[in-house]
């Protein structure tokens, strides 16, 4: 999308400006795609002006930060943890910008890090998945190891072992997130092996793993959207970000002038995070398991469920996260 | 590990070795022509990326087949562009090359948002289903991974047996190897060097295109931004590794794809504590040994990449 | 010598050219050129070095267009519009360089431009088949990069007869040949004619052009300056003509006289420069040497010879002897596996094959000066010195370029030829080996390469030379080793002797033999 | 000799074909943006005003960009004077900020004085070892560089993603990536409010001095010799060709090292997988441009820099997504292409055989 080059008069009540930084193209239907879909719900119901630009490298994430800034863009998105440094770099210099960067950790004046709790509904789908596998072993694919990743695949984990003692877990990495192919072969040969539960975090790529799923009418998991639609008859659930949401929240608060620099912790209590429960195929998932899935749901909205509790930073979020960055330099 | 269990990752390896081969031997076996005519193009990822556009779009139209055609035709119209350049007005092969495959690159994930939207498909594409050889393909262990494989399979083997043929058994052949190896002994026994270099080009934009409809059509059911993700280059290693020779190049492409295979299995096998980078690398690491093994100078086509 | 009174029988004519004219960017190839061949009939077109040789028989190939004249064939109007549709006609022609597939076969290099299947069977068979009817045997297996060159001049013109040609343009076909091959194909040139044919025949060697031709026709840059009967001209009339009205004065020139008078100097056994009385000063030697080439072939097998300062030593050889290798062994350009080479530090080397092994073509003159001993040089390239060096070189050795900064692809060949020469003459070496020095030379160029060498041997110089043309050697050098098959012997400097000597045991197809040997493993490892 | 253009009259000449093809490209690219749904006139702003529009744009987008690409094509440029078909100059680059990365930590309390130039010597060295390997395939084993460079840029990708989650990886092991380089290690900023930092110099400095090498010295002669005709080389100049060749390849990857070391020093401070977006593949295309003249490569390099940094602003100020500004890029690049062949057509009316 356009953005709007009308510039409003000075004095006058300034127009919110919103830019959205992502580490891969928007066509991806999973991370990058809909953090573009909550770019674009910022538009609409803030009526904000929006920009887009998709880095290459991290070259590049300095840059743009900068642009924006001397842009005087109100909100900016770094849309990965990988956004981090640079952020806490430029922050300083722009302090009328806020700078966000989702998977992030490092906080300031005008910086802040969202931390997803995928991890918390990434428990759940371990559940059904424990309970739905027959042969007991259990598949994680991703485009590449990242923290929220392995955070989300441990979690994963642990959840199916709650239910289900004796299933194993097999790990695979495609190496990039846009090879199809790739995705599809690392599944393949997790299949071949024996698993019958694939959940996979690898964006595009991630659509190789659903096809061959599809083939070898096996079960999967979506990430990050809800990709339910994709392939009906194979997909139990999709571990949700709802980044539309998570964009107004934050979109809102920056309007209203009550922005805070701070770890932002979104998760099952917010509705950010939720597991999105593919109706169609309802009947693979006992009355048992769904129950016992709603009740750590609950506990979790209640912030009483203690199985991620090593994991989930919530509690610590009242200390400031150490970034890995230097002190920054003009 | 029980035995049956054994056969059945051995059948799934090597199904996957063939999956894996079938559009890297495409390409690769269109590149080869495209070597030996004299012309290294460097642009083929962009046809591939191409073909994988045109499949998709066209199959969701006229169906599979028509999908490979236009898929084909699609390859062929990046090179078009490629030869224009490069043989026509003899640029340097590897800076228009280069170009072409940003381009190409570019302008499929242009083309692909303006016609599915910002949102793009996802797993709509209709797909090639596997053709069983009866009887063949219930020999054990080898039987499923290359009697019962897609028809494009079976198509990039036929294409290589008959393209080795072509090159000994035909004046046309001929005409290909001389204008690779010296274009002027080849202007001087009535040949037009350009026009050859022109068609093999065009021939490798065709199976480069083929072998990016095959993954979508064959494989991956969908189309993906830069979903061609190298395979143009890994293409033209394959060329060299198999000798320029199409029996040579379809091994080759069947070596690699092993390669890429004992990854996919090393990683399913589930070997914890190994970095999962180095199973990556694997198939890289081993093309470099294999060629630094098969020592001895390699029989380049002695006028490759030269611009008169 | 050759029934040519017999072809005046057939007046026919084939090709006619009228009033071509040819330009390449500032220099006119061809200006005013006309040229008419009659069937049945060899004719000779001579001219020196850039006349417009190559450029005129172009044109008639289809490889250019010509900027204006007319050209008939047959009577009719020709526009020859590629090299296939000259084919087509009955035009064939075999090129000053080869242009043949090295990595291709006999057979499939003369099968090459047809259509449909190519039957490898049938391919050989039409190779043996034209081979035996023209009497040029030839290997339809064999791969071209491994013939000798006499058996690739074949195989180039059996190509050529393969199309049924009627019109067959060779262009300095003998350069590479040894005299026993040259002689043989020449016989077989009017035999061709003979029959009903005709043939161009570009030669630089006056008295071939006048042993087979029925007609001549010389050119001088670009223009026809003389077409007559080869029967009613001499040697001494076809120079001048080729020498053009020129008034020279610059020191490399020569007149016409000189010219023929050198062509039939007999081995000048008298011009020793240096006093016979010092004791021979040994600047080369070879002891007991061997070297193999890659596939493991004995190419020089300990071999021993001494050269002394201040003498040319001829070496005498058919193609694929050895003499190659030997020629890099003397010059430090290949290290012997066995057996001790002892040579100064400083050896001038003057390779056959100056594009390949000797220049770099794109750079300018300058830098090509600046190559020589580029391997030992270390520090700053002063420009300035070499750029004098250049020019210097230019104006001593009379080298036809526009200045230091020429590119050496802009000298015709003769000059490039002169300036290699002139560059490995320049630090005074020691020692210079010169291989085939005056190969595709006009004789103008010839005569001044022959003149730099006896110069450089009487300066003190201890002169190599190497030609496949025996009367060059034997007219240049003071003493004499021939080569066969590896094994290097002095031998005196008779025509005879020296003859026998390099044909070894064998027979006169020595040369295919040898190709033979090459590819039999166990012949070789002996 | 008639038709000799007079000088002035032929530059007038040369400068119209320019503008006739720029005006081609221009057009062109209004036709592809306007077939996308873009507003021509504000996206070719954007276009130009990323680019050069403000100090900003001049110092931190384009020049800053040029840095890697110069390196990178410097090393390109060198081999492919020595007849060496370097494709590697990606992997070579990353080897550098591996090894740049890896000495910072022990370096980290001496001098900046010695600190800084280690990191870069020590890029370069890895980048020289890693472009050397090829090297030694090719002479040893007879591996074509075109075919060994490009596995070994896969290789040194898997491997940079391999270290910055194990040996490399940022000390509380969360995020693949390495530490970030403290403040009194990285390169220091010329210019304040400004990323333009001291690799900009050391890239000039580094072209000239190289050029200098390759035309003034005998050891540079050598190289180019060697690719002009090895034969040759070897014949007539008594050159040592193999010799000759790996010092090609070693310094080629010495330059495209010492380009990694300098970007991870001047721009990014940290290690990534992602580190370069293809800076040894685009520096392919900047070193044949510049004909393979290393003072040709600055300005190739800034006109590459230029159009990345105003395809950014495309993106940000106007709204073309990144794809379409590919498109943008690579017909810029063929245009660039076919004014030169015109150029050389027009020079040198040669016909061929
Ligand atoms: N393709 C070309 N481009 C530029 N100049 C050319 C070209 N071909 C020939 N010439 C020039 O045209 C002139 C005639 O060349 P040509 O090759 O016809 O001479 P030739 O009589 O065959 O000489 P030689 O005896 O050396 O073979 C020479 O000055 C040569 O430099
Ligand atoms: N023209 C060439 N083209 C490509 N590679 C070559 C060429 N010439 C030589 N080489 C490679 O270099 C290797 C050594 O070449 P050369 O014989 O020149 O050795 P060198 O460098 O002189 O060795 P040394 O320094 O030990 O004397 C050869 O085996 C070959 O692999
Ligand atoms: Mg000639
Ligand atoms: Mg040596």
């Amino acid at each position: 999308g356009g953005g709007d080059k009308d510039r409003p008069a000075d004095g006058a009540a300034p127009k919110l400006r919103v830019a959205l930084l992502t580490p891969g193209p928007i066509s991806d239907k999973s991370w990058n795609g809909s953090a573009y879909e909550g770019l674009l719900r910022l538009r609409d119901s803030l009526g904000a002006e929006v920009s887009h630009i998709q880095t290459k490298t991290p070259a590049e994430f300095e840059e743009n930060f900068r642009q924006y800034g001397a842009q005087n863009y109100r909100l900016v998105f770094g849309h990965g943890f990988e956004f981090q440094d640079a952020a806490s770099r430029v922050a300083p210099s722009y302090p009328n910008t806020i700078y966000v960067v989702t998977s992030g950790r490092v906080t300031g004046q005008n910086l802040a890090g969202v931390a997803f709790l995928f991890e918390e509904a990434s428990y759940q789908a371990g559940m059904i998945a424990g309970s739905a596998t027959r042969t007991n072993k259990l598949g994680l694919i991703a485009g590449t190891e990242l923290p929220p990743v392995k955070a989300s695949f441990e979690a994963f984990t642990r959840g199916a072992k709650s239910v289900n003692p004796k299933v194993e877990v097999i790990t695979s990495y495609v190496g990039n997130w846009d090879d199809v192919s790739a995705g599809k072969e690392q599944a393949l040969a997790q299949l071949a092996r024996g698993v019958d539960v694939i959940f996979q975090n690898a964006d595009a790529a991630g659509l190789g793993v659903f096809q061959a799923v599809k083939e070898k009418k096996a079960l999967a998991f979506g990430t990050n959207a809800n990709q339910n639609a994709i392939a009906p008859d194979v997909i139990l659930g999709s571990v949700v970000i709802d980044l539309p949401k998570a964009f107004m929240l934050i979109g809102r608060e920056v309007q209203s002038g009550a922005f805070q620099g701070r770890v932002i912790h979104l998760g099952i209590k917010d509705d950010v995070v939720r597991l999105e429960l593919n109706d169609a195929l309802a009947d693979r998932i006992s009355a048992a398991t769904r129950a016992a899935v709603d009740s750590v749901g609950a506990e979790l909205k209640a912030g009483t469920f203690r199985a991620l509790a090593d994991m989930i930073g919530r509690d610590s979020a009242t200390t400031p996260a150490t970034a890995p960055a230097a002190p920054s330099k003009p | 590990m029980s035995t049956t269990e054994v056969m059945d990752i051995g059948g799934a390896f090597l199904e996957s070795t063939v999956r894996t081969a079938t559009p890297l031997a495409l390409a690769a076996l269109g590149e080869c022509v495209s070597e030996r005519a004299g012309v290294i193009n460097i642009g083929l990822e962009g046809s591939i990326i191409a073909g994988a556009l045109g499949g998709t779009v066209a199959a969701g139209v006229v169906g599979v087949g028509g999908g490979f055609v236009a898929g084909a035709l699609a390859g062929m119209a990046i090179a078009a562009l490629f030869a224009w350049f490069a043989v026509g007005m003899r640029a340097d092969q590897i800076i228009t090359g280069t170009a072409i495959t940003l381009f190409a690159l570019g302008l499929t994930g242009t083309l692909y948002r303006s016609v599915f939207g910002d949102a793009g498909v996802a797993l709509s594409t209709p797909t090639a289903g596997e053709l069983a050889v009866p009887g063949l393909s219930q020999i054990p262990l080898i039987g499923q991974a290359f009697f019962s494989q897609p028809a494009m399979t079976y198509i990039a083997m036929l294409i290589a047996v008959v393209l080795g043929w072509w090159m000994r058994h035909t004046h046309a052949g001929l005409a290909l190897r001389a204008t690779g190896e010296y274009p002027d002994a080849a202007v001087a026994a009535g040949i037009a060097p350009r026009r050859v270099q022109a068609l093999a080009v065009l021939f490798a934009g065709a199976m480069a295109g083929l072998a990016g409809a095959t993954l979508v059509l064959a494989q991956a059911g969908t189309f993906v931004e830069g979903m061609s993700a190298g395979r143009g280059f890994i293409a033209i290693a394959i060329v060299v590794l198999g000798r320029w020779q199409p029996l040579g190049v379809a091994a080759a492409a069947l070596l690699f794809g092993a390669a890429n295979s004992l990854q996919t299995l090393f990683q399913a096998m589930g070997w914890a504590g190994v970095p999962y980078q180095l199973f990556l690398a694997l198939p890289y690491v081993l093309t470099l040994l294999v060629l630094a093994g098969a020592s001895g100078r390699t029989a380049a086509p002695a006028a490759l990449g030269k611009r008169d | 010598m050759m029934g040519r009174g017999e072809t005046a029988q057939s007046e026919t004519t084939l090709l006619s050219l009228e009033r071509l004219s040819r330009r390449f960017g500032d220099v006119q190839a061809l200006d005013d050129a006309s040229l008419r061949v009659r069937a049945g009939t060899v004719h000779a077109l001579l001219g020196e070095n850039g006349a417009g040789k190559t450029t005129l028989m172009r044109l008639v190939f289809g490889l250019l267009t010509p900027d204006g004249g007319t050209m008939l064939w047959r009577g009719a109007s020709l526009r020859v519009r590629s090299p296939a549709h000259a084919l087509s006609m009955g035009i064939g022609m075999v090129h000053q360089h080869f242009t043949l597939v090295p990595a291709m076969t006999v057979a499939e290099n003369v099968a090459l431009g047809g259509h449909g299947r190519f039957d490898r069977e049938a391919a050989a068979a039409r190779v043996r088949e034209v081979g035996a009817r023209a009497g040029l045997s030839l290997d339809p297996s064999a791969r071209v990069d491994s013939l000798p060159v006499g058996a690739q001049q074949r195989c180039e013109i059996v190509k050529a007869l393969a199309r049924d040609v009627q019109l067959l343009i060779l262009d300095e076909p003998t350069a590479v040949l040894a005299p026993s091959e040259a002689r043989e194909l020449l016989a077989w040139v009017r035999r061709f004619a003979d029959a009903g044919n005709a043939v161009v025949l570009i030669t630089h060697k006056l008295r071939d052009a006048l042993a087979v031709a029925d007609d001549v026709t010389v050119l001088h840059r670009g223009r026809s300056v003389l077409t007559m009967r080869a029967a009613d001209t001499t040697e001494a009339h076809l120079a001048n003509a080729m020498l053009g009205e020129r008034t020279i004065a610059a020191p490399g020139d020569v007149d016409a006289e000189t010219v023929v008078a050198a062509e039939h100097a007999a081995p000048a056994l008298d011009d020793t420069a240096v006093a016979p009385t010092q004791a021979p000063e040994t600047v080369l030697s070879l002891r007991e040497v061997t070297w193999r080439d890659a596939r493991g072939v004995v190419r020089v097998q300990r071999a021993n010879m001494s050269v002394y300062r201040g003498e040319i030593v001829g070496v005498a050889a058919v193609e694929g002897a050895g003499q190659h290798e030997l020629l890099r062994l003397l010059s430090g350009r290949l290290t012997p596996e066995q057996g001790t080479v002892v040579r100064p530090a400083d050896v001038g080397f003057v390779p056959e094959d100056r594009h390949r092994d000797a220049l770099l073509l794109d750079a300018p003159l300058f830098e090509n000066v600046a190559l020589r001993g580029a391997g030992l040089r270390g520090g700053r390239l002063d420009w300035a010195y070499f750029r004098r060096a250049a020019d210097e070189l230019i104006s001593r050795f009379d080298v036809r370029a526009t200045g230091a900064a020429a590119p050496a692809r802009a000298l015709s060949g003769g000059n490039q030829q002169k300036f290699v020469l002139g560059r490995e003459l320049s630090g005074e070496p020691p020692a210079l080996v010169v291989e085939n020095p005056s190969r595709g030379l006009d004789f103008k160029a010839t005569l001044a390469v022959q003149q730099a060498l006896r110069a450089a041997r009487d300066r003190g110089t201890a002169v190599v030379m190497y030609s496949s043309d025996l009367d060059e050697v034997l007219m240049l050098a003071d003493r004499v080793y021939a080569m066969h098959a590896g094994l290097v012997n002095e031998v005196i400097p008779d025509r005879d002797a020296v003859g026998r000597a390099m044909l070894g045991t064998l027979a006169d197809d020595a040369p295919e033999s040898l190709g033979d040997t090459d590819r039999t493993p166990a012949g070789s490892s002996a | 000799m008639r038709d000799r253009t007079p000088p002035l009259r032929s530059a007038v000449l040369a400068a119209g074909q320019v503008a006739v093809l720029l005006v081609v490209a221009l057009l062109l690219l209004a036709a592809l943006l306007a077939a996308t749904g873009h507003a021509v006139g504000p996206a070719l702003t954007a276009l130009v005003r990323g680019a050069f529009g403000s100090w900003y744009a001049i110092t931190s987008a384009t020049v800053v960009r040029m840095v890697p690409l110069g390196f990178a094509g410097l090393a390109v440029a060198l081999a492919f004077r020595a007849g060496v078909l370097n494709v590697g100059a990606e992997g070579q680059l990353l080897m550098g900020a591996a090894a740049a990365t890896a000495l910072a930590l022990p370096l980290q309390h001496t001098s900046p004085w010695l600190a800084i130039p280690g990191m870069i010597v020590g890029g370069a060295l890895a980048g020289g070892v890693w472009a050397s390997v090829a090297g030694v395939l090719r002479l040893r084993f007879g591996v074509l560089e075109v075919i060994s460079t490009i596995m070994l840029n896969f290789v040194a990708l898997n491997l940079t993603g391999w270290l910055v989650r194990g040996p490399l990886q940022e000390p509380q092991h969360i995020n693949p990536q390495s530490s970030s380089l403290p403040v009194s290690l990285q390169l220091p900023v010329l210019l304040d409010g400004t990323r333009l930092h001291a690799g900009v110099p050391l890239l000039l400095v580094t072209a000239a001095v190289l050029a200098w090498w390759l035309f003034n010295t005998a050891s540079g002669f050598r190289v180019r010799a060697v690719g002009a005709n090895p034969r040759a080389a070897h014949s007539a100049g008594e050159i040592p060709v193999g010799r000759t060749l790996l010092l090609a390849f070693a310094l080629s990857g010495l330059l495209a090292g010492m380009g990694g070391a300098v970007e991870y020093l001047g721009i990014t401070y940290a290690l990534y997988e992602n580190f370069s977006p293809g800076y040894g593949y685009t520096a392919i295309a900047v070193a044949l441009l510049a004909r393979l003249h290393p003072v040709g490569v600055l300005g190739t390099a800034l006109l590459f820099g230029a159009l990345e940094a105003g395809a950014n602003a495309m993106q940000r100020d106007a709204g073309v997504p990144s794809v379409v500004v590919s498109v943008v890029e690579a017909v810029l690049i063929l245009l660039v292409v076919a004014l030169d062949r015109w150029r050389a057509r027009t020079a040198s009316g040669r016909s061929g055989l």
